[in-house]
């Protein structure tokens, strides 16, 4: 898109360009009569590399008449063609002082501006003055070819990550399964769920469930799937009624599916209904205007935020507050984290979302993977340590290191 | 209902009956449609006054506004849903003649029977509101949930893990030229010396205090322990400072429907 | 708005209005405190009604606070005043219509002071939509209130050219080559306001008002630096923290958000007497905001009282 | 049969989107791009179940009669209304039919109305209840219970005293300064620290979720 826009914008630049020197002739006739500047010279074309083919990068040393000298070049324009001996076709031009052009073609074979990959390509670059007549062209470059790789060598420091990280999720996910102690420090939150649960079933109140705005894929979603599933199952064995109103369709179905099976697992498949879990409307705050609602009529001994919030964030405490429930957020969503903390009881800050599933089921495979992401957190203190001493003496060796390439 | 009740919400209505009726009185001979001009701009503005008259507490009109809302919305998002992707995305994709029927280009192309799996994976969810098929619908969420789980699981690492840890290598010590120059030129301005090396201590100690507020498998004792507490401070004081910050967006969107209210409905000069 | 034309009775209705309602708080919020120091909650709907009026009152009865210019923005406005008249002054609108109502204000703001002064002002944009931004201030600055400036005497109009920091590359060497002919296809040599510039390098002033990118970062590092040009900026709030690293060095000074924009103003209408029934649109959005942000910080003070008398109370027992 | 063809499906999409990453081949983005938008075509299919358990809800309120059964009602006719202004329309004839979308959007003109004076003032009005949400939090929260609390309060006190037009010219700036140097400093220091440990909460369950260990998602916790 962004090549497009470019694209069509030196279309316009040159378009204009042209317009002006239609004016300018007749103001100042100086401009018919102006001496072709000189070339460019060392014109090399290269495949762009590491990308999906059909682009080419040209690099070349400006006319000695850009700036300097007779100071003339208006722009290069970039001709390409198939053959050496043409005909060659103009595909883009920069403005003087420009020493770069990305020909960068587009994927669809239709488009005007497509390049073959593995094919022989020659290209040519004008050195233009203000009067598009009097130009000079370079030296013919080529033949060249444009390749599609297979893979991105900039993105080799991900690739060492996914690896360490892989790894080290493995190994302490089987150490976990072996059956070894792994201690996890207590988190208020966590806690306060089951009390929560509890205190609902004294006051005969339901408890509501909000997962968010997430739709199902994102992360912070599927961890509070993994919430829902002990909450509902605690709810049924403490024969509470829960409440679930949804977002996202695709949400409410998986919603559904966690809180049937939870209330199987517990024993009481008959207690549960479809209408416990439902949909509102795919609209922020249509979302937050029922919510509201129910928060206000039904009066939920509990109300547990936990998924992807938004500005509703807010909105949703204060009712709550008003309401008076007791409030458990979390969020990994940076920017209403301060309205959680202001507005309810108990917050679970960014990781700690995720890490709240592993607690609460106290399952051996979740616990392991919580012990990976601490051994990763450590390794990111190591680094940064290291990273903050390369910096200081200037060792860009190491820093370069992270340098991840698009 | 009571009594009392009733007469509010027919006083009421009776208000908003005349503001239609002065609205379009002022539309007239500025507007066409100047009867529904007049009445869109008084529910614009009676639906404004609803929302707002929760904040007193939950009442009829909220809730008229509240179940309007939800019904509208819902509609509007799946008929821009429908017209945009099936429409737009789908059609042209698998079928010239749906194309043609709703007056959108055809896009021919050799893979274009690869459509069809999103179309079946569709079906497939729609089998979820069968008793006992049901569980079909799982293999369309398996086919969302774990490609997206594979993209955000790289692309969290390169953005919030890779980045974020590589731009914390700053120098600590910046533009150092020894320790009497820097106490020379002590001064504290935004640009000297001073605060920008206060500004890199600050940023890389509060963020490996923040790091090791975040372990979940140690113990929060002794140093490690106070380094946690440091942590959650700087957390809080963010919290706090973002939370003064956002005061003035969110006032200037009460300004906003404050001026609808008194410009564009009473139409007060101001 | 309220201008010339306004009677005088409405006039002093809304200096009673303001007046009743500005009493209103205040009264209000003391009586709160007093409540407070007698352990009585303020209840949530007290809180909801004072937040109401604070934002209503201001608009409803236009309220201007003193907004007294800080040094960052004061240097602008100072810098404007001290330039000799017929100084060249370049205003680059480089925003979209999302940022306008937070910049618009201060393009405005710019253009009045300089015309007034008497400097040559050269606009142009490195945003496509800057153009459409400034037939605004034409249409509600100049042409109404400068009906006597003259286009390519006193101003003129370059517009936008594709190519971000290229183009800044360029004028800083060379204004025609990028800019052969202003929006009007006039050509360069033949601009009044032009007569001895040949770069960037020759004004005397540069001002970007926008904030996003391209914008001011690309002018101090391709143009303000390097040329060692004045540069001064207007932004939006959000960006305003990010660029007091450059202040005062690489930047003349700046001008954050509505805020920012009210400050000038101000100066505007307190040196200007001609300025005094101009629109003010971001005083008129001060008034609002600083009487709610003031209402909120006087109901957390409240809720501290409370807090501690009513620890004090529970020490007693 | 139930949970195994799931789980491998999530296995070999989830591992396929690991790969694509490090391969820019043409083949490899070709396949990005098909598998991105079938999920968006997916999600329109799922809107139906959206909208038919709307419907459900409401309708069974109101068979039922339960509490407040008149009000769905309403739901249930805005969504119908609006749905109809959605599908049908003037075609360029001036004939009442089928409606389609043009390039500006749904030119339907009823349509166009309920969005701008129903959805847009009824959404806008919402969104500004925060400026009073926001008040009546901070009066609640902001009490210097603790050390935690005293922090959050002072920082919070300190960027909003940028709006008091009563400070002298000195102290004034100085608190502007601070105030940005709070939103800055150790504004990134947090949210650095944060989005770390976000990104290795996320990475972590999105590779438990390729590997099946984490399985909520499914019913199955």
């Amino acid at each position: 898109m962004r090549y497009i826009f470019v694209i069509f914008s030196l279309v316009f630049l040159t378009f204009s360009a042209g317009l002006a020197q239609v004016d300018t002739l007749g103001a100042d006739s100086t401009l018919l009569n102006i001496a072709p500047p000189a070339p460019i010279s060392n014109l090399t074309v290269y495949d762009k590399a590491n990308d999906h083919g059909h682009a080419l990068i040209l690099e070349w040393k400006p006319s000695p008449d850009d700036a300097a000298g007779k100071n003339t070049v208006m722009m290069y324009e970039i001709y390409r063609s198939e053959s050496p001996d043409g005909p060659f076709e103009n595909i883009g031009s920069v403005p003087s002082g420009n020493s770069r052009y990305d020909n960068i073609g587009i994927l669809e074979k239709e488009a005007r501006d497509y390049i073959p990959d593995n094919t022989d390509l020659y290209y040519r670059v004008d050195a233009v003055t203000i009067n598009p007549e009097i130009r000079t062209s370079s030296e013919i470059f080529g033949p060249v070819r444009s390749y599609s790789n297979w893979f991105h060598r900039g993105r080799v420091p991900v690739l060492f990550a996914v690896l360490i990280f892989g790894g080290l999720m493995m190994y302490f996910v089987s150490v976990a399964r072996k059956g070894a102690e792994l201690y996890v420090r207590p988190l208020a939150g966590i806690a306060a769920v089951d009390d929560a649960i509890g205190r609902a079933t004294e006051m005969g109140r339901p408890i509501l469930y909000i997962l968010g705005l997430g739709t199902a894929d994102m992360i912070s979603t599927i961890a509070s799937f993994t919430i829902l599933s002990r909450v509902a199952k605690q709810v049924a064995e403490y024969q509470t009624q829960l409440i679930v109103p949804c977002y996202d369709p695709i949400v409410m179905t998986v919603a559904q599916e966690v809180v049937k099976s939870s209330y199987l697992d517990a024993g009481h498949p008959d207690a549960y209904n479809d209408d416990m879990v439902f949909y509102i409307t795919t609209n922020q705050f249509a979302y937050v205007a029922a919510v509201n609602g129910i928060m206000m009529r039904e009066l939920p001994a509990t109300n547990v935020y936990m998924g992807k919030f938004y500005a509703e964030s807010l909105i949703l405490a204060e009712t709550g507050a008003v309401a008076g429930s007791i409030q458990i957020a979390g969020t990994d969503e940076v920017g209403q984290l301060p309205f959680f903390i202001v507005a309810c009881d108990y917050t679970l800050i960014g990781e700690e979302l995720y890490a709240a599933s592993a607690y609460l089921g106290r399952e051996p495979l979740m616990l392991g993977s919580l012990k990976a992401q601490d051994y990763a957190k450590a390794a990111v203190i190591i680094l940064s340590i290291l990273g903050i001493i390369a910096a200081n003496f200037g060792w860009t060796a190491f820093t370069n290191i992270f340098k991840v390439l698009d | 209902m009571k009594r009392t009740t009733l007469i509010l919400m027919a006083l009421v209505v009776i208000f908003f009956a005349l503001s239609w009726i002065f609205k379009a009185m002022a539309f007239k001979g500025v507007e066409e449609h100047y009867i529904l001009q007049g009445f869109l701009v008084t529910l614009a503005a009676f639906l404004t006054l609803s929302i707002m008259s929760f904040l007193y507490k939950d009442n009829p009109f909220y809730k008229f506004a509240e179940h309007l809302f939800v019904g509208i919305s819902a509609a509007f998002w799946m008929s821009m849903g429908f017209w945009s992707t099936i429409v737009g995305n789908l059609f042209p994709r698998l079928s010239e003649g749906m194309s043609n029927f709703f007056k959108v280009h055809y896009i021919p192309g050799d893979y274009n029977f690869f459509f069809y799996v999103p179309v079946i994976l569709g079906i497939l969810l729609l089998m979820r509101l069968s008793r006992n098929y049901g569980w079909i619908s799982r293999w369309s969420l398996a086919f969302i949930v774990g490609t997206t789980a594979g993209l955000n699981f790289i692309r969290y690492l390169r953005s919030d893990f890779i980045n974020q840890v590589s731009s914390t290598f700053v120098p600590l010590l910046v533009d150092w030229q020894g320790i009497g120059h820097f106490f020379s030129s002590l001064n504290l301005s935004a640009s000297g010396q001073f605060i920008m090396m206060l500004a890199n201590w600050v940023i890389f100690l509060g963020v490996m205090c923040g790091i090791i507020y975040f372990f979940f498998s140690k113990e929060h004792t002794g140093l490690f322990g106070r380094a946690s507490r440091v942590g959650i401070w700087i957390l809080m004081i963010t919290f706090g400072a973002s939370f003064g910050y956002t005061v003035m967006g969110r006032i200037s969107l009460l300004v906003g429907r404050i001026t609808f209210l008194f410009r564009d409905w009473l139409g007060l000069n101001i | 708005m309220m201008n010339a034309f306004t009677p005088p009775l409405a006039l002093a209705l809304v200096d009673i209005g303001r007046i009743i309602s500005l009493t209103l708080i205040a009264a209000g919020l003391l009586w709160l405190f007093i409540r407070a120091i007698k352990l009585k909650e303020v209840e949530r709907r007290v809180i909801f009604l004072f937040i109401f009026i604070s934002v209503a009152a201001p608009i409803l009865f236009p309220t201007v606070f003193k907004e007294k210019a800080t040094p960052v923005v004061k240097a602008v406005f100072d810098k404007i005043e001290s330039l000799p008249p017929g100084s060249k002054v370049l205003l680059s609108y480089d925003f979209d219509p999302a940022m306008a109502p937070e910049v618009q204000p201060m393009a405005d703001a710019f253009s009045r002071h300089c015309l007034v002064k008497g400097h040559k002002i050269i606009y142009m944009c490195l945003f496509a939509t800057g153009q459409g931004q400034f037939t605004r201030t034409m249409e509600n600055v100049i042409r109404p209130e400068f009906p006597e400036k003259i286009d390519g005497v006193d101003y003129v109009n370059i517009g936008y050219k594709a190519g971000n920091e290229g183009v800044l590359n360029v004028i800083i060497s060379d204004f025609k080559k990028m800019f052969p002919t202003d929006v009007n296809a006039v050509p360069y040599d033949s601009i009044e306001v032009f007569k001895g510039i040949r770069s960037c390098k020759d004004l005397d002033l540069i001002i970007s008002i926008g904030g996003g990118r391209p914008g001011i970062k690309e002018w101090v590092l391709f143009v303000g630096d390097p040329g060692d040009v004045p540069i001064a900026t207007g932004v939006a709030a959000v960006v305003a923290p990010q660029l007091y690293p450059y202040y005062p060095k690489q930047l003349l000074g700046l001008l954050g958000g509505v805020k920012g924009a009210a400050e000038y103003e101000s100066e505007l209408v307190a040196h200007y007497s001609r300025f005094k029934d101009s629109p003010t649109p971001a005083l008129l959005m001060m008034g609002p905001q600083t009487l709610a942000h003031i209402v909120i910080m006087a109901f957390i003070i409240i809720g501290n009282v409370l807090f501690i008398q009513g620890r004090r109370k529970e020490g007693k027992r | 049969m139930k949970r195994q063809i799931p789980i491998f499906l999530v296995f070999v999409f989830g591992v396929f989107m690991v790969f694509q990453y490090f391969s820019p081949h043409e083949a490899s983005e070709w396949i990005y791009k098909f598998l991105m938008d079938w999920i968006y075509i997916i999600g329109i299919f799922a809107m139906a179940l959206g909208i038919w358990s709307l419907i459900h809800v409401s309708y069974d309120k109101i068979k039922h009669k339960r509490h407040d059964w008149g009000y769905s009602v309403v739901t249930l006719a805005a969504l119908f209304t609006m749905m109809f202004f959605g599908i049908t329309g003037f075609n360029e004839n001036g004939e009442w039919g089928f409606y389609f979308m043009t390039q500006e959007g749904l030119t339907n003109p009823m349509f166009r109305n309920f969005f701008n004076h129903i959805l847009v003032p009824i959404e806008t009005t919402m969104f500004s209840l925060l400026a009073f949400f926001i008040a009546s939090a901070a009066y609640r929260a902001f009490r210097a219970r603790n050390v935690l609390a005293t922090m959050l309060l002072v920082s919070a006190l300190i960027v909003m005293l940028r709006f008091n037009p009563y400070f002298g010219d000195t102290f004034g700036f100085y608190m502007n300064k601070t105030a940005a140097w709070l939103l800055n400093v150790p504004n990134m220091a947090a949210k650095r620290a944060i989005l770390i440990g976000i990104g290795l909460g996320m990475v972590g369950t999105a590779l438990k979720v390729i590997l099946g260990i984490e399985r909520g998602y499914m019913g199955k916790g």
